[in-house]
């Protein structure tokens, strides 16, 4: 079986699946129109005609559709697959669940509407006035000129700049943390990297790191590892984090 | 009322009478006897039969429906003893105000007129079919010609209506955009740029 | 038939049932009590009881003219007898079944409206913009203002027309939707199962 010659049958397009690739390449096609689901769902039919699994077959495939897929989820939501990056795994799956509940209950939805429809076919009614009524005059109150103004220039502006604040929300500045550090430094001679960054957003920590390294650059502090992936030991110079004999919370898979 | 209802009642023709009720509560325009008559897929003779009785049902002082016969054929009206109620439900109270939808349109059309719909939905970022026909229907807008001559995308402007409902002598008093744009081209450039990237 | 005629003859809600007749049959939309009452310009309970009495004269078997409670108020409509006739002479506004596509659409708008295009697309994963448009041109689902009111994206809802087309008196008609629960944990479950199998 040849996974370039499936043949589709889509709302948005009809025609072999390379076609399909070449058009989308060429933005020819917009992706945002293509239902993936459907394209999986022809090849799992054209799957189940044939007696044998076809594993070559099924690698293509799924290596196709998952690149369409990913292409799809990043022209459809850029802002939303930040945000999911950003949750935990456990989040994440909440969060996809939630999502994909509600998307099924549209669906189910969609299904009633539709019986009712057809259960209401034989319901005529007429639309608009009656042949012999009188024609009502709808009246306006004196309008306000500056309104017309005001909408003009509503539409005339630039888009609010919504990502900025985002990014201030997901990235904290740098010298937020260097003066976090040089506060807990001032209380302690030493602290435990990890410890510090309990609850923090991986983003938040990956900032934190580089505060870290400002300090290190700074020669503020001394940054020490027993192992690739053992704890960071932060101290302030002078005062050698001698971290080999010390109990430690353990550098958990977040903040890898 | 109960001796011609019962006739109908024993009377063959009972049937067709309601379906030539039910044809007529629909129509939005008098049905014509042919017509009644293809929909019906009756006898033309007994269609009239039929009307005749229903005739009888819906006359004046008996029903607060009646049928009447008019030039393009028959249909359903009001009785003139409900006329006073009628008129009170067509007394549209004064609006007080535009729909979003509307207003935006109508600045659109004040300002850049005479302009296509095309061109408005462009700008507003979504289909203006229902805004136009609505300010039309208000007569606040009409159309004034078509781009490029015949064959075009109809344009629109606004109405001797539009100046008086906002109190303008002439679209010259329309409020200045200086803070925006110099003049109309910079303007409908403008909008044009920012509702790329507003779609974008 | 003549039972509740005679009654209704020797009543004094005689004659408000019949302005009701003529107030329903040249109306141009359902019309809700309180419109009734104003136009009518008659007690409340009063009216409602003359409705009670021409839900009877005008119901499905009873007359080709049915009274039916629809899209929050009262309007008449054929009866489904004469749905073979109506439909040689006149169109239904969704004739043809919906593509499922916007029956979704159709059904995001009806439970989470007013909602804006990239809210729908959001939950479909698949670009609103054509089943929006066409849903639009149907008179299905129309403008609601814009979101955050300013430069947002455009909110639509259903209108009337949706509740009529699919004969619902409101939207809190529409079933409830908390049926699928067992489906979300289930989901739910095999979604953490993978989560934990990627962080192993």
């Amino acid at each position: 079986m040849i996974v370039r010659e499936l043949e589709l049958d889509l709302d948005a397009f009809e025609g072999p699946f390379d076609l399909l690739l070449t058009l989308v390449l060429k933005e020819e096609l917009d992706l945002a129109d293509v239902d993936v689901a459907g394209i999986v769902v022809r090849f799992l039919e054209r799957l189940g005609e044939r007696e044998e699994l076809d594993l070559d077959a099924c690698g293509e495939f799924l290596v196709l559709v998952a690149a369409l897929l990913e292409l799809k989820a990043r022209g459809l939501f850029e802002d939303e697959a930040a945000e999911l990056a950003d949750l935990e795994p456990e989040e994440a799956a909440e969060e996809l669940a939630r999502r994909l509940a509600e998307y099924r209950r549209m669906k189910e939805a969609g299904g009633w509407l539709a019986e009712r429809l057809a259960e209401e076919r034989d319901r005529f009614f007429r639309i608009g006035p009656a042949p012999l009524a009188p024609q009502p005059e709808r009246k306006l109150a004196p309008q306000e000129p500056e309104q017309l103004a005001e909408v003009i220039r509503l539409l005339a502006k630039e888009p609010p700049a919504v990502s900025l604040s985002h990014m201030a929300l997901r990235f904290p500045p740098v010298s937020q943390f260097v003066e976090r550090f040089r506060a807990l430094l001032s209380r302690r001679s030493r602290f435990d990297f990890d410890a510090e960054l309990g609850g923090l957003s991986r983003v938040e920590q990956a900032v934190a790191f580089l505060a870290l390294l400002e300090l290190r650059r700074a020669d503020e502090i001394t940054i020490s590892q027993a192992a690739p992936f053992a704890p960071i030991r932060v101290a302030r110079v002078g005062e050698e984090s001698a971290a080999a004999d010390e109990r430690t919370l353990a550098w958990n898979a977040r903040s890898a | 009322m109960e001796r011609p209802l019962r006739l109908v009642t024993a009377n063959p023709l009972d049937q067709l009478a309601r379906t030539l009720e039910a044809l007529l509560v629909v129509a939005g325009a008098p049905l014509p006897l042919e017509e009644l008559v293809a929909a019906a897929d009756d006898d033309g003779e007994r269609v009239e039969m039929a009307l005749g009785l229903l005739s009888e049902r819906y006359r004046e002082g008996r029903s607060g429906i009646v049928l009447e016969q008019v030039a393009g054929g028959w249909a359903f009206r009001a009785s003139r003893d409900a006329a006073v109620a009628c008129g009170r439900l067509f007394e549209r109270p004064v609006q007080r105000g535009l729909s979003q939808a509307s207003l935006e349109t109508l600045a659109i059309v004040a300002y850049l007129g005479p302009v296509t719909r095309p061109e408005i939905a462009r700008i507003r970022g979504v289909a203006a079919d229902s805004a136009v026909a609505g300010l039309v229907e208000r007569g606040l807008i009409s159309e004034a010609g078509r781009d490029d001559g015949v064959g075009g995308a109809v344009k629109y402007r606004t109405t001797p209506m539009f100046e008086r409902v906002f109190g303008l002598e002439s679209l010259s008093q329309l409020p200045r955009l200086d803070d925006l744009a110099g003049d109309v081209d910079d303007l409908r450039e403008r909008l044009h740029a920012v509702a790329e990237q507003r779609t974008a």
